[in-house]
């Protein structure tokens, strides 16, 4: 696979779809140690609606297409993390407009927009124990993937790989932002539930890329 | 839980559903969407006030839409933001061309999701200004005021844009009150007990029978210390002596005194609580110009209040005095 | 017990002291005495309008003190009635020459106390007439009204009357509507959880985690059903059905619906309640021109609520409608 | 003792005072049941009053020390028992106006006043399982005794018996007023805490003259 159409990507977004809710109960157990528990829930919701989007949508402009699936993500769940990873396919889609095949490099500057606008709406960097610690390393891998001209599914191997190793970078971390800031000290040490959810939507990305 | 409810997955809607029925002459819905609550009046030349968050701390939020208050306001599951595009909605709902002020309280997925609607709002050319609330002095110490939660004050940024919407002024004048009232409030609360979110329909934490916890949020955040029951002019002083000295408030100022039941507190509680409190304030001369006491911002069932201490000067105390009239909250010309 | 308050044999008079302080512009007392309550302001030649009960239910019974509604209150202990002799104090304070109309709930105490006030103030000359109000349809069996506890209805008598007084009417003339307010008002209620009265520390009944009573008084008193936690609309079935069948309401009827807070629950669950409310006299043709929500008779912490339906005729409709301003309830003509 | 006077009168409301005092807890349990629970603390404080104003007036007209002592009681304990208490000794010191000193004539007619009062003022009659059914019978006792030229000691022993034998009497009754009225037929064979504090007033007359 050299690059990724349209029915890789709903392909794609099919596989989150199931990965999400295979991770419901999960990520509610992460969500509730210092939040309110629906991350589960609402990550569920937000890629059962991202799939339907994709089977239904006409776009064959790629970029257009992962917009419109954001915007669909927005109104399902406007959580904090429905939000941000709507943000996040919203500010992806638009630097691929025009697009009707994805290469390599385009990957990872959807990811790296797609980190860089999680980070602007949320106002955080990387450090603050948050989606961003497994988004920001993503982008980084396929940045370096894309530049030693490796295939797709390689480069979204690694980037998997930095997603799962940021959420383990991300425990020791104080949180910064939501509910789980306002734990302060008592938040290090605890995984982060939406970096979780970060690297989840990589495993999607790197399980159907590679089936 | 011991709610009177149908289905909990109804719960918002079906409170919406009721208020909708009640107030029929006073508030009605844009795009078809129960959620997106509007004034049934709509004032040409005015700018728009909107708010949203959400559900489960009647009579906050809707409950501030109406004459001299707010215009609109988009609903959120219970303790859950309402969408971007939701508040989109209420934003063009509202606009007569005068621009749009978004008032809400400072969380995480309520600011994402504003932030989202101005973007989209501003692709339809309307001008859309915030004003983020914080006033919960246990949430964050002072010197990061920004990280503090918006709670029962932002009653008073509501009634103070209201006021000086109604006199036809400019979104930035409105913007600017509304911020110089959200700037000169302070907050603390104390919890009983928890509140259960109906689809949860488990309390998100415990507290023994003897226990209170001062400093808690209305999401049941936690608070500053938990310890035992104490008496209510011991809860007052351990509430009020932080706020005073978080502004400060000091002698010889004018101040308005809002007390919040947060749901299942009774009034003679309360009432209690503002004893203690006037001889506080008469110790330091701080005078009071006016008391709310009652329900604002509640988190359902939990027990407990919050004391709020806004303080005044001319322009505020001309706003404050404004009347307004909606269907949970009425004033006369004061 | 978790209530915010200092000793419990304090908790009458300090929750007073807040009130007085909190609202010194609109409440005084009367012969140096707490417990007797009057309006700050009093107008010539009206007939003057009192009434009194136990404390505990906040706003009843001294929170309708004020414009357009009532003009003293005398206030007992929790769940007690006061004294004749407060009664008569207040009398004295409100009474301009006009005699004084007692409005107050079907309690035996409270007509003990109350007829001696009268016997008491006949003896100063001051004419006094009465309306008990009773309404609560589960405290006794149609054919005997008589045996009817006072609950929230009380609400629409007090403001009945008090609009009628305005317009300087003669006592039989406001007496004769509260009469006819009272007299056209129906209540039901149910409880989900016991309070407390605070010098007595403990619960005086249990309700299981699951169960509620259907019909129970605010006081405790048995209701007429205990049994398993219902749905919201099944609830409100079992209240309003009854309701509508005893006076009866039929169809083409004009109404006022009160959804009253018995004291831990929230508005959320109150409009839900509204909403099947709605749904029923929607189905049976009968119309609302008014609904109030809210707080208007409570057991202190007690989680429950109760139905009132008052039948208009226009009279009574636009009485109804008249402004009143008190510190617990405003409203503006309607 | 051929009258009662005024010394004497005093020594009565003092024996009333420490029997309801040791009686309060009784009374309390008993007003429990379907009740409030409130009448053992309320007849405590509204003998206190009455003793405590026993002592102070002045008054030599017997009718109007009464009336006095009633007044008080009425502003100590404002509620059923408390107001009806005060009610019965208003009432029963009225037709003593004038008297300096009581014969049992007067005792009689003091007592049937005492009854009818409270009979007046709680729209009440015998046979509804209150404190009439402890007094009515009270009264009669004593007319009889009158009539009979009994001794105050013995018309008052008499007086009393008949209150005992009116609480015994009350209990198959069906209570018809108050919060025990709530409780319907329940109330049957329950006994009735008003007609209990009737019968301690009874006792506190008769303890006082026959020391
Ligand atoms: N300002 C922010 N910027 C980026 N990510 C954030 C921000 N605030 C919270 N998060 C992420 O969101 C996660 C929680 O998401 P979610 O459960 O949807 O929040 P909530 O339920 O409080 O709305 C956190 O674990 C964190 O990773
Ligand atoms: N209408 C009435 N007339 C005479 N006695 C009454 C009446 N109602 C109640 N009682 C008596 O009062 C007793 C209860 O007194 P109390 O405890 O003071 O009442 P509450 O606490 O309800 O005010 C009853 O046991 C009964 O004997
Ligand atoms: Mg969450
Ligand atoms: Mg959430
Ligand atoms: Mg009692
Ligand atoms: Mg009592």
């Amino acid at each position: 696979m050299d690059t990724i159409e349209k029915k890789d990507l709903i392909d794609i977004f099919g596989e989150i779809k199931i990965i999400m809710a295979n991770n419901r109960d999960n990520l509610i157990e992460l969500d509730s140690v210092m939040g309110d528990g629906d991350l589960g829930l609402t990550m569920e919701k937000s890629f059962a609606a991202a799939a339907e989007t994709a089977n239904t949508i006409e776009d064959a402009d790629l970029g257009k297409f992962i917009m419109k699936i954001g915007m669909a993500m927005a109104k399902a769940a406007p959580s904090t993390m429905g939000t941000l990873m709507a943000t996040g396919f919203m500010k992806g889609g638009k630097v691929l407009a025009g697009k009707e095949e994805l290469t390599i490099n385009d990957i990872a500057q959807f990811f790296r927009a797609f980190s860089d606008g999680i980070m602007a709406a949320g106002k955080t960097k990387p450090g603050n124990k948050t989606i961003v610690d497994a988004l920001d390393p993503t982008a980084t891998a396929l940045e370096n993937a894309a530049e030693n001209n490796k295939s797709i599914v390689d480069g979204l191997s690694d980037a998997y790989q930095a997603a799962l190793k940021g959420v383990e970078d991300s425990k020791p971390m104080k949180a910064q932002h939501g509910r789980a800031a306002y734990y302060q000290d008592k938040s290090i040490g605890v995984q982060d539930p939406g970096a979780t959810a970060g690297a989840l939507l990589l495993q999607g990305f790197y399980n159907a890329v590679s089936k | 839980m011991k709610k009177i409810m149908n289905k909990a997955e109804n719960f918002v809607d079906e409170m919406l559903e009721g208020i909708l029925a009640a107030h029929p002459k006073e508030l009605k819905i844009t795009n078809d969407d129960l959620r997106c609550i509007v004034s049934a009046n709509k004032t040409d030349k005015k700018v728009g006030i909107a708010t949203g968050g959400g559900s489960g701390h009647l009579p906050l939020f809707l409950g501030y839409v109406g004459d001299g208050m707010l215009d609109g306001c988009s609903v959120g599951g219970v303790f859950q933001s309402p969408s971007a595009d939701q508040m989109l909605e209420v934003t063009k709902a509202i606009d007569s061309g005068a621009g749009v002020l978004y008032i809400y309280g400072n969380y995480g997925g309520d600011i994402l999701n504003f932030d989202m609607a101005t973007e989209m709002a501003e692709m339809e050319d309307i001008k859309v200004v915030s004003v983020v609330a914080g006033e919960d002095v246990a949430s964050a110490p002072k010197g990061e005021e920004g990280k503090r939660r918006g709670v029962a004050g932002i009653f008073y940024a509501f009634k103070i844009a209201g006021a000086k919407a109604d006199e036809l002024a400019s979104l930035e004048e409105v913007q600017r009150v509304a911020q110089k009232a959200a700037d000169n409030v302070r907050t603390m609360g104390v919890a009983l007990t928890p509140c259960i979110v109906p689809e949860v329909g488990k309390p998100s934490f415990t507290l023994d029978e003897t226990e209170m916890e001062i400093g808690m949020g209305i999401h049941g955040e936690p608070g500053i210390r938990r310890g035992a029951l104490q008496s209510a002019d011991d809860i007052v002083d351990e509430m009020l002596f932080p706020i005073l000295e978080d502004l400060p408030y000091v002698e010889g100022d004018e101040v308005s005194v809002l007390i919040n039941g947060l749901g299942a507190t009774p009034k003679e509680e309360m009432y209690i609580m503002y004893r203690r409190i006037n001889q506080v304030l008469n110790e330091r001369g701080i005078t009071v110009f006016k008391v709310y006491i009652g329900e604002f911002a509640t988190s359902m069932e939990m027990a407990g209040a919050s004391i709020s201490i806004l303080k005044l000067d001319d322009e505020l105390k001309t706003l404050l005095a404004k009347p307004a009239h909606t269907p949970f909250f009425e004033q006369k010309q004061l």
